[in-house]
C-alpha cells in the first residue's frame, strides 16, 4: 500500500500548448547564450551551478516522479561521478576524455549495484536501503585516503587549458545540461517513459501486462545513476574540486528538495526546483546567518500551501481551466 | 429516525450515488438491496461520514449529521460494522472488544456480548486476526453494540459465512431487532434479508430503484428479476 | 559600491571572510570572526589602515566554500579571502586563491597540506597547523618513559593528519617507540565507552588522541566515567583549553597530558593580559586560541598594509612574508617561505590548581623546536608536483 | 582478547543500544500510528539534551540537576511535539509521504537555527549526576556506572511502554488505530487525537533519549543528524512501526558496534551501514512484522 | 490449453485453496464459481503468478507455469482483468492500453523512440473494439466505473493472450453494460478463438456465456463439467447455487 502512497499523484500531459513551449524554451536558450556577455563572471558560475544542480535533481526526478521510487540518497552517484574525475586527473596519467567518460559510467556501475539490492523492496524499505548503501559508499570515500585523500577531498583536479575559464565552463554546462535534459525528456516520452510511468501507477497490473518491473525499475535507476554521474563532472569542471561532503546524505536530501519545490509531475519542476533553492541559499546567505532558518520556513508555506510543487501547481491550474473547458461532453 | 435525502457521493472522481433518499424508523428494520457495486456499502459509508456525500442531506432525530466526523456518530447513537469486518488483527478478542466498549454507555456490556456470542468468551484471547470469518463477523457486531446504538448499520453481516452460521447469525439479529433498535441492512442475500427486514429498498447505480415493504417485494417477480437477478 | 576611505587616504582593503557559522563548529568561527574585529578595531583606532570585511556560512561544507569564495571575489570583488574551520573547506577555498591571484589568510584550517604540501603563494595562515602540533606533542611525550602506544581519533583530517604527524615526528625522534594500534570513531559520536573499554584490553603506554570540538568533550567525559587514566595515561593536544575544561567543570579527568598554542591565562604576560582585557571588554567573554588566530590575522594584514603603503594585494603579500608583531603570546613571524605563522606552544597536564581544575606543570615549546623544517615542506611540495 | 573484555564490550554495547532503543522507539510509534517519516525526530532528540542542560545548570550543576532535567525536559519537548502536532501535522495526514517528509525535515532546519539561536553555537555540557560518576568493577574490567545505569533504564522505558500498549485502555487504541485507523473513528474515538498522544509520546521518547545522553556527551548542534541517521535505520530494520522491532535492531547495532569497534576498530564509521545493509538485505522487510 | 492438479495455497494458516483442479481446453469459455471467498481470485493470483502456490502444478500449453513471474506468465500468453480495477491511473486511456501493447511487443525498454506514435493504430484497434476511442486522450480515472471496467478488460486485451482470464467482469455493472460485456466474451471467443476462463456471480450470465463450469467451495473443487451438469449437481445446489437461489 505504501506503493501507492508513495510520491505522485498524477501526470501531466503536455499541459502547455507544444508550440508556445517550444517557443519560450527556444527564446530562453537563446537568452542563456547571451548572458555571460551580459553580466559579470559570477552569475555565470552562479548559472553553471544552477545548470549542474538541475540535472542532478532532474536524473532524481526520474526515479522519484516518473518511477515512484522513494530514492533518499542520489547524491552518492553524483559524487562518484565527480570522485571519479577528480581521482583520474590526480592520480593517474590518463586524458582528461577517459575522465570524462568513465565518471559517469561508474556512477552508472554503482547505481546498477546499489539497485540491484534495493529495487526488491517496496516504499520506505526501498528509500531506507538506498540511504544505507549510500552512507556505506560515502563511508568507504571518507576513509579510502590513499585514493580519495579522506574528507581533505581533491583539490586544484586539472582540466584541459579550453576549459578553464568561467565562460567555456558556463557555456559546456549549458550544452550538457541541454542535451541531457533533451535525453531525458525523450526518455520519458519513450515507451520506457510510459513504461515506467505504468510501473509507477500499478506495479501488480504492469507485471501481468508482460512488464518486469524490478528490471525496469533498475534501468531507470541505472539511468538516472548514470546522468548523476554527468552532473558530477560539470560539478568538477565548474569547482575543481571534490569533497566527501557531496556523497553524504544531507546533499542527497537538499536534492529531494528541489524535485519536491519544483513539482516532481512537471519534466521541468526540478530544473526549476534547482535554481530557486540555489538563489534561496545564496541571496539570503548574502544577509544572514540563519538562511536556513528561512529555507525552512519556504519549505513550510510550500507544504502546506503548494503540495505539488511550484510547476505543478501552475499545471494543475491550467489543466483545471483546460478541463472546466471540456467538462460539457465530459461523461455522467 | 435516520432521513437520507438526494445524496450525491463520490470516490475521488468516480460519481458513485446519484441523488439517493431514504429513512428508517424508530424500531424498524430496513433492508438496503441490489447486486454487487450499486452503491450499498457506500450508502453505509456516507451516513457515518467516512465517504461524506458532496451533496445533500442526512439527518438523525432532526439533527443534520451530514459533515459530522465519524467519531461523533457513535456519541450520537449510530454504530456501523463494515463488511470486510476490520478486526484489529494484532489485538485479542478482548481487547478489540474493550476498546469500543464505554464510549457510548447503556445496557450493551462485554457481559451482555458474551451472553449473545458465546465464542468470544471463548477465544477470549486469541488474536483477533486469527478468528475464522463468521467469528470475525460476530466480534465486528459485538463491538459496534458496544457503542449501544440506537440506530445499527450493518453491511453484509452473512457475507462469506458458512449457511449453519448465517442461521445462528439471522437469529442473533432478530435478537437484536426485538430489542427496539434500529437497523439498516445492506445486504446481497436476499434470503436473510427477507427473513431480517420489515422493509427493503433496492439500488441500482447508486438510485433507489423500488422502495417498499417486504411482502411487496416477494409479490413483485418483475422488480426481483430486474434488480437482484434471481 | 561605496569605497571607504581611511585617515591616511588609502582606498580600504575588503576582506570576504568564508566560514562556518552553523552546526557544531561555529563555535571557533565565532571566536576568529570576533578576535579579527577586535583587531580591525585597534589598527583603526592607531589611525591604521581601514579594513572591511562581509562573512558567508560555508556550513561545514567545502563545495559551499568555495562557491562563497568565487562570490565573494566575483561580486564583491574582495581583495582579501579568510577562513575557514573546515581544512578541506580551507583547502578548496586555498585553490581558488592561488588560481585567482586573491591572497587568503587561513585561521581555522589546520591541515598542515594548506601551507605544507599545497602551499603557495597566496595563502597564508595565522593558525599552529597539524604539523605544529604533532611536533610539539611528539617532543613532549618523547620526554615520558611511554613505548607502546595506542592512536585513536576523530575519524576527519585533523585527527588523522594530527595523528600521522606525531607519529612520523616520534619515529624520528625515538626509534624505540612503538605503534600497537589505531582507532577511529566517527565525528559526533557521542558514547565513547566502547571505543576506550577496547583499547584498554589492548593494554598501551600511552594513548594518544587526536580529537577536538565537541568529540573532545564527550571523549574527555568518557575517559573519566570509566577511569581510563587510572590504567592508562592519555595524551590529547588543547586537552587543558578552556574549551574543553569549562564544559567538563569538576569532570575534567586529571592527568590528561597535552599540548596547547595558547590560554587566556598562558602565557602570563603584559600582552596578553591586555589582549584578555580587550576582548572580554568587547565581548564579555575570554578570547579562546581562535580568537588569537583571527586577531593575529586582523594584526598582520593591517601592519602589512601599513607596511607596504599600499592597497595593493601583490604588495602587501610581499609585506606579510617574514613580517614580525608583536602578539598576546609574543613575537610571531609569517614565516617567508611558507607563510605559515610561527608561535610558541605549550604543554602540560591536567592537575588541580588551588583546588580548581586547571593546567598544572606547563611549559613552552619555542616556535623553532615546533615548526616542520623547510626541508620537510620542500619535501612535501615536490611530492604533490610530481 | 579476554572473555572478560568481550563480556563487558557486550554490556557496553548493550547500553548503547539502549539510548537508541528508546530514541528510535518513539519514532517507530509514530511511524505505525500516524505514518509519517518523523525527520524532526533527531531534532527533538537534541532539544531534549539542551533542554536538559538548561533545567540541570539552573541548579547549578548539582545533584539534582540531573534528576530534575529527567523529569523535566521530556516533558518540555513532549509538549513541543504536541504544538507541533496540533500547528501542523495533523492538516497533512491525508497527503503523500514525501509531503510529510518534507514538513517534518523544514522543522529540522528551523529547529536547528532556533537551538542556534537560544543557546548560541558553543557546545555545552552537563554533569553525570553525583551517584552515577565513576565505574564498577567487572570481571577485571570496568563498566561506567552512568552505562550500567542506562542498562537499567533501557528495559525499564520498554516495559513501561510494553505495559503502556498493553495493558492500557489508550495503548490499545493506539495498537488498533496502528492497524486501522479509520475503524477507530468508526467505533466513536476521535483518532486525530490518538495521534496526537502518540506524537507527543513520541517527543517525551526522543527527549528522554537527549536527557539521558546529555551527561555522557557535549551536547552540541549536529546531534540532530548523527542520531537520525541511527534511529532511521534501526527502525527499518525492526521493521516499520514495531517496537520490539526496533528494540532487537537497537540491540543488534549497539552491541554490533561495541563489538565491532574491538576487532576493526579503525573503520568503525562503516559499521552501522553495513549492519543495516547486511540486515536489509537478508531481511527486506525488517526484522519483525511491520505495520505497513 | 490450462492444466491445474492438486492446487494448495494457504495465508498464515488458512487454507484459502485447498485442492484445485481445473483443465481449460483450446476455444473454450470456462467459469469458475462458488461462494465469496471460496478462493477464485486466490486461483486467479495463483495462475498469474501474483502468488506462489504451496504445492500442485499449474501447466500451460505444457509448459509449467507454477514457479512463473507475472511477465513470464503473460509472455506465455495469459492476459488477466482484475476483480477490483486495478488500471494505470494518472495515464490516458489510450496509453494504458498503450503500455500493454508495448509490453508484448517487447518494446518496453525503447529508450528514444516517442511513444506518441508508437504501435498506435493497435492500441486504437484495441480501443475501437471497446468502444473506448472517445475516451482516448482522457486521464483514466475520469472515467465512469463502467468505462473503467471495461479498460480494465482492454488493458488485458492489449497483450493479444491466448487466454485470458477475467475476474467478474460485471461486478458492478449496469444491466445493458453487463449485456456488453456477454457480447464482448462471446465475440472474443467465436470470433477470436480466445480461451476465456472467468469467474462470476451473475450466475444467469454464466450458464449464457460458459461451454465448461468449474465449481470451487472452500478451496476445494467440487464440480466440473458442463453447465447442465453443474446445474444438477446437487453437491453444487448445497454449497453454492441453492444459497443464491429463489427465496
Ligand atoms: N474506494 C473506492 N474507490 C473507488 N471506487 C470505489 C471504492 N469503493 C467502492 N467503489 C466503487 O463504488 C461502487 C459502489 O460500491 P459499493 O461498495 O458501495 O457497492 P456495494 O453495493 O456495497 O457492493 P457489494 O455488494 O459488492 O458490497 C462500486 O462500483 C465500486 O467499484
Ligand atoms: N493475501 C491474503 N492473505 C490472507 N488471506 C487471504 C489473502 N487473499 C485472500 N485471502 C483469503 O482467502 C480466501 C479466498 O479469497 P478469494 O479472494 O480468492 O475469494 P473469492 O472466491 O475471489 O471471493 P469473492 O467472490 O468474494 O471475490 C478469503 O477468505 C480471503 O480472506
Ligand atoms: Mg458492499
Ligand atoms: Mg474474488
Amino acid at each position: 500500500m505504501s506503493e501507492n502512497n508513495s510520491p505522485l499523484v498524477k501526470t501531466t500531459q503536455s499541459k502547455i500548448p507544444n508550440l508556445l513551449g517550444f517557443g519560450l524554451a527556444m527564446i530562453g536558450i537563446i537568452i542563456l547564450l547571451f548572458i555571460p556577455t551580459m553580466v559579470p563572471p559570477y552569475y555565470s558560475y552562479l548559472l553553471a551551478t544552477i545548470f549542474t544542480t538541475a540535472l542532478l535533481a532532474t536524473s532524481l526526478n526520474l526515479v522519484l516522479g516518473y518511477g515512484g521510487l522513494l530514492h533518499l540518497h542520489h547524491g552518492v552517484f553524483y559524487g562518484i561521478g565527480a570522485y571519479t574525475v577528480a581521482v583520474v586527473m590526480t592520480k593517474t596519467t590518463w586524458p582528461f576524455a577517459v575522465a570524462v567518460i568513465l565518471g559517469p559510467i561508474l556512477a552508472a556501475v554503482a547505481a546498477l549495484v546499489i539497485g540491484w539490492f534495493c529495487v526488491r523492496l517496496r516504499g520506505l524499505y526501498f528509500g531506507m536501503l538506498t540511504l544505507a548503501l549510500g552512507q556505506l559508499v560515502w563511508a568507504i570515500v571518507y576513509r579510502w585516503n590513499a585514493l580519495t585523500n579522506g574528507d581533505n577531498g581533491i583539490h586544484a583536479v586539472p582540466v584541459p587549458d579550453f576549459l578553464t575559464s568561467i565562460n567555456s565552463v558556463y557555456y559546456t554546462t549549458l550544452l550538457v545540461l541541454l542535451l541531457s535534459l533533451v535525453i531525458l525528456y525523450l526518455i520519458t516520452k519513450s515507451p520506457f517513459g510510459l513504461t515506467l510511468l505504468a510501473t509507477r501507477d500499478n506495479p501488480v497490473r504492469s507485471e501481468s501486462i508482460g512488464i518486469n518491473v524490478k528490471q525496469h525499475r533498475l534501468i531507470a535507476f541505472v539511468i538516472a545513476g548514470f546522468f548523476a554521474g554527468v552532473a558530477g563532472v560539470l560539478f568538477v569542471l565548474i569547482e575543481r574540486s571534490v569533497a566527501p561532503s557531496l556523497l553524504f546524505w544531507s546533499k542527497s536530501a537538499e536534492i529531494l528538495i528541489m524535485c519536491l519545490m519544483g513539482g516532481l509531475t512537471v519534466f521541468l519542476g526540478p530544473t526549476l526546483g534547482a535554481a530557486i533553492l540555489v538563489l534561496i541559499s545564496m541571496i539570503v546567505g548574502l544577509y544572514t546567518e540563519y538562511w536556513l532558518l528561512v529555507l525552512g520556513f519556504l519549505l513550510l508555506i510550500l507544504v502546506l500551501f503548494l503540495p505539488q510543487g511550484i510547476l505543478g501547481f501552475v499545471a494543475d491550474k491550467i489543466q483545471g481551466q483546460r478541463q472546466r473547458g471540456e467538462s460539457s461532453d465530459a461523461p455522467n | 429516525m435516520l432521513e437520507i435525502k438526494d445524496i450525491h457521493s463520490y470516490y475521488g472522481m468516480s460519481h458513485i450515488l446519484f441523488g439517493l433518499s431514504l429513512n428508517v424508523a424508530q424500531g424498524e428494520v430496513v433492508a438496503l438491496l441490489g447486486r454487487n457495486g450499486v452503491g450499498k456499502t457506500t450508502t453505509l459509508k456516507s451516513i457515518m461520514g467516512i465517504v461524506p456525500p458532496k451533496s445533500g442531506q442526512i439527518t438523525f432525530r432532526g439533527q443534520n449529521i451530514t459533515k459530522t466526523p465519524t467519531n461523533r456518530l457513535v456519541k450520537l447513537g449510530i454504530c456501523y460494522v463494515p463488511d470486510s469486518r476490520r478486526i484489529f488483527s494484532d489485538l485479542s478478542v478482548r481487547e478489540n472488544l474493550e476498546i469500543a466498549a464505554g464510549i457510548r454507555t447503556g445496557s450493551w456490556t462485554i457481559d451482555k456480548v458474551h451472553d449473545l456470542f458465546p465464542v468470544l468468551k471463548k477465544y477470549e484471547n486469541r488474536r483477533g486476526g486469527n478468528l475464522s470469518g463468521g467469528e470475525q463477523q460476530m466480534l465486528s457486531i459485538a463491538r459496534a453494540l458496544l457503542g449501544n446504538p440506537d440506530l445499527l448499520l450493518l453491511d453484509e453481516p452473512t457475507e462469506g459465512l458458512a449457511p449453519l452460521i448465517v442461521r445462528e447469525l439471522e437469529g442473533q439479529i432478530s435478537e437484536l431487532c426485538s430489542t427496539g433498535m434500529s437497523i439498516l441492512l445492506a445486504e446481497q442475500n436476499l434470503k436473510s434479508a427477507l427473513k431480517l427486514a420489515n422493509r427493503c429498498y433496492i439500488l441500482e447505480r447508486g438510485q433507489v430503484r423500488f422502495e417498499g415493504t417486504v411482502e411487496a417485494l416477494s409479490e413483485n417477480e418483475e422488480i426481483r428479476t430486474k434488480y437482484l437477478l434471481v | 559600491g561605496n569605497t571607504p576611505t581611511s585617515s591616511s587616504g588609502q582606498k580600504a582593503v575588503k576582506v570576504g571572510i568564508v566560514d562556518t557559522y552553523t552546526g557544531g563548529a561555529s563555535v571557533y568561527a565565532k571566536d576568529s570572526l570576533d578576535g579579527f574585529k577586535l583587531a580591525v578595531k585597534e589598527i583603526e583606532a592607531k589611525g591604521g589602515p581601514k579594513i572591511d570585511f562581509v562573512t558567508r556560512d560555508d556550513e561545514f561544507k567545502p563545495d559551499k566554500a568555495t562557491s562563497w569564495a568565487k562570490e565573494l571575489v566575483m561580486r564583491d570583488q574582495v581583495d582579501f579571502l579568510a577562513g575557514t574551520t573546515n581544512s578541506a573547506g580551507s583547502l578548496a577555498v586555498s585553490q581558488y586563491a592561488k588560481e585567482n591571484k586573491v591572497p587568503f589568510i587561513d585561521w581555522g584550517g589546520m591541515s598542515d597540506k594548506v601551507t605544507g604540501a599545497d602551499g603557495h603563494r597566496y595563502v597564508f595562515s595565522t593558525l599552529p597547523n597539524t604539523a605544529i602540533i604533532g611536533k610539539a606533542g611528539a617532543v613532549q611525550i618523547s620526554k615520558t618513559p611511554y613505548k607502546k602506544i595506542w592512536f585513536a581519533g576523530s575519524d576527519y583530517e585533523y585527527g588523522h593528519s594530527v595523528i600521522n604527524n606525531l607519529w612520523s615526528n616520534l619515529q624520528t625522534i625515538d626509534p624505540g617507540i612503538q605503534k600497537m594500534g589505531e582507532t577511529w570513531w566517527q565525528v559526533g559520536e557521542t558514547d565513547f565507552t566502547p571505543y576506550i573499554n577496547a583499547i584498554r584490553s589492548k593494554k598501551p603506554d600511552l594513548l594518544v588522541v587526536g580529537t577536538g570540538g565537541a568529540d573532545m568533550v564527550a571523549f574527555m567525559k568518557a575517559v573519566k566515567a570509566t577511569g581510563l587514566v587510572q590504567d592508562i595515561p592519555v595524551w590529547a593536544h588543547t586537552c587543558y583549553d578552556p574549551a574543553t575544561l569549562r564544559p567538563l567543570g569538576d569532570q575534567a579527568p586529571i592527568g590528561v597530558l597535552g599540548t596547547n598554542p595558547y590560554l587566556y591565562n598562558y602565557p602570563d604576560t603584559e600582552a596578553n593580559k591586555a589582549f584578555v582585557a580587550a576582548f572580554k571588554k568587547e565581548y564579555n567573554r575570554e578570547p579562546a586560541a581562535f580568537a588569537l588566530y583571527g586577531y593575529m590575522a586582523g594584526q598582520f594584514l593591517g601592519q602589512a598594509i601599513e607596511k607596504a603603503g599600499s592597497t595593493d594585494k601583490e604588495k602587501i603579500i610581499d609585506a606579510l612574508e617574514g613580517l614580525t608583531i608583536d602578539t598576546p603570546v609574543g613575537k610571531a613571524t609569517i614565516r617567508k617561505e611558507d607563510h605559515q605563522v610561527e608561535i610558541p606552544m605549550s604543554y602540560g597536564v591536567i592537575g588541580k590548581v588551588d583546588g580548581k581544575i586547571g593546567a598544572v606543570d606547563l611549559h613552552t615549546l619555542s616556535a623553532d623546536e615546533i615548526m616542520p623544517t623547510l626541508d620537510d615542506i620542500q619535501k612535501a611540495r615536490a611530492n604533490t608536483k610530481k | 582478547m579476554d572473555i572478560a573484555t568481550l563480556l563487558n564490550q557486550l554490556l557496553i554495547g548493550l547500553s548503547r543500544g539502549m539510548i537508541f532503543f528508546i530514541v528510535a522507539a518513539g519514532l517507530t510509534l509514530i511511524f505505525g500510528v500516524l505514518r509519517i517519516t518523523n525527520f524532526a525526530h533527531g531534532s527533538l532528540y537534541m532539544l531534549g539534551a539542551f533542554i536538559a542542560y538548561t533545567v540541570s545548570t539552573s541548579l547549578g550543576q548539582g545533584h539534582y540537576g540531573f534528576w530534575l532535567a529527567l523529569l523535566v525536559a521530556p516533558l518540555i519537548v513532549m509538549i513541543i511535539s504536541l504544538i507541533i502536532e496540533r500547528g501542523l501535522l495533523r492538516f497533512i495526514y491525508n497527503r503523500d509521504h514525501l509531503t510529510q517528509m518534507l514538513l517534518t525535515y523544514s522543522l529540522v532546519l528551523i529547529t536547528g537555527d532556533a537551538v542556534k539561536i537560544i543557546w548560541g553555537a558553543e557546545y555545552k555540557s552537563m554533569n553525570i549526576p553525583a551517584g552515577l560518576r565513576g565505574s564498577i568493577s567487572l570481571w577485571g574490567t570496568s563498566l561506567p556506572v552512568y552505562n550500567a545505569f542506562l542498562l537499567f533504564i533501557g528495559p525499564l522505558v520498554a516495559l513501561g511502554l510494553w505495559f503502556f500498549l498493553a495493558k492500557t485502555h489508550l495503548g490499545k487504541i493506539c495498537r488498533a488505530t496502528a492497524t486501522d485507523r479509520e475503524m477507530v473513528d468508526i467505533l466513536g474515538i476521535n483518532s486525530t487525537r490518538v495521534f496526537a498522544l502518540v506524537f507527543a509520546l513520541g517527543g517525551w521518547l526522543a527527549g528522554l533519549g537527549g536527557t539521558l545522553i546529555a551527561p555522557t556527551t557535549a551536547i552540541s548542534m549536529g546531534m540532530d543528524a548523527n542520531i537520525l541517521i541511527y534511529a532511521f535505520l534501526i527502525v527499518v530494520i525492526g521493521g516499520l512501526g514495531n517496537i520490539w522491532g526496533a528494540l532487537i535492531s537497537s540491540i543488534i547495532i549497539g552491541v554490533g558496534e561495541a563489538i565491532g569497534v574491538l576487532f576493526i576498530p579503525s573503520v568503525s564509521i562503516v559499521l552501522p551501514y553495513i549492519i543495516a545493509g547486511i540486515l536489509l538485505i537478508f531481511r527486506p522487510s525488517g526484522l519483525l512484522k511491520s505495520v505497513w | 490449453m490450462l492444466q491445474i492438479d492438486q492446487l494448495k495455497k494457504s495465508f498464515d494458516g488458512y487454507q484459502a485453496i485447498a485442492n484445485a483442479n481445473l483443465s481449460v481446453p483450446p476455444g473454450e469459455v470456462v467459469a469458475v464459481i462458488g461462494p465469496n471467498g471460496a478462493g477464485k481470485s486466490t486461483l486467479f493470483n495463483l495462475i498469474t503468478g501474483h502468488l506462489t502456490a504451496d504445492s500442485g502444478s499449474i501447466r500451460f500449453q505444457d509448459t509449467d507455469i507454477t514457479k512463473c513471474t507475472p511477465y513470464q506468465i503473460c509472455h506465455c500468453g495469459i492476459g488477466r482483468s482484475f476483480q477490483l480495477i486495478n488500471i494505470f491511473s494518472s495515464l490516458t486511456v489510450l496509453e494504458n492500453i498503450q503500455t500493454a501493447v508495448l509490453a508484448r511487443h517487447r518494446l518496453e525498454r525503447k529508450l528514444f523512440k516517442p511513444a506518441k506514435r508508437l504501435l498506435r493504430e493497435e492500441t486504437l484497434e484495441v480501443l475501437a473494439s471497446f468502444g473506448l476511442v472517445r475516451f482516448k486522450d482522457q486521464l483514466c480515472s475520469s472515467l465512469s466505473y463502467g468505462d473503467q471496467k471495461v479498460l480494465e478488460i482492454a488493458i488485458a486485451l492489449g497483450s493479444k493472450p491466448k487466454l485470458l482470464l477475467l475476474d467478474e467482469p460485471t461486478a458492478g455493472m449496469s444491466p445493458d453494460e453487463t449485456q456488453k460485456i456477454v457480447h464482448l466474451i462471446k465475440r472474443l471467443s467465436q470470433d477470436e478463438g480466445l480461451t476465456i476462463l472467468l469467474t462470476e456471480h451473475d450466475t444467469d450470465l454464466v450458464f449464457d456465456v460458459a461451454q465448461k463450469i468449474m465449481v470451487l467451495h472452500q478451496g476445494q473443487t467440487i464440480a466440473q463439467g458442463l453447465p447442465e451438469d453443474i446445474r444438477n449437481d446437487k453437491s453444487v445446489q448445497n454449497a453454492y447455487l441453492g444459497e443464491t437461489g429463489v427465496c
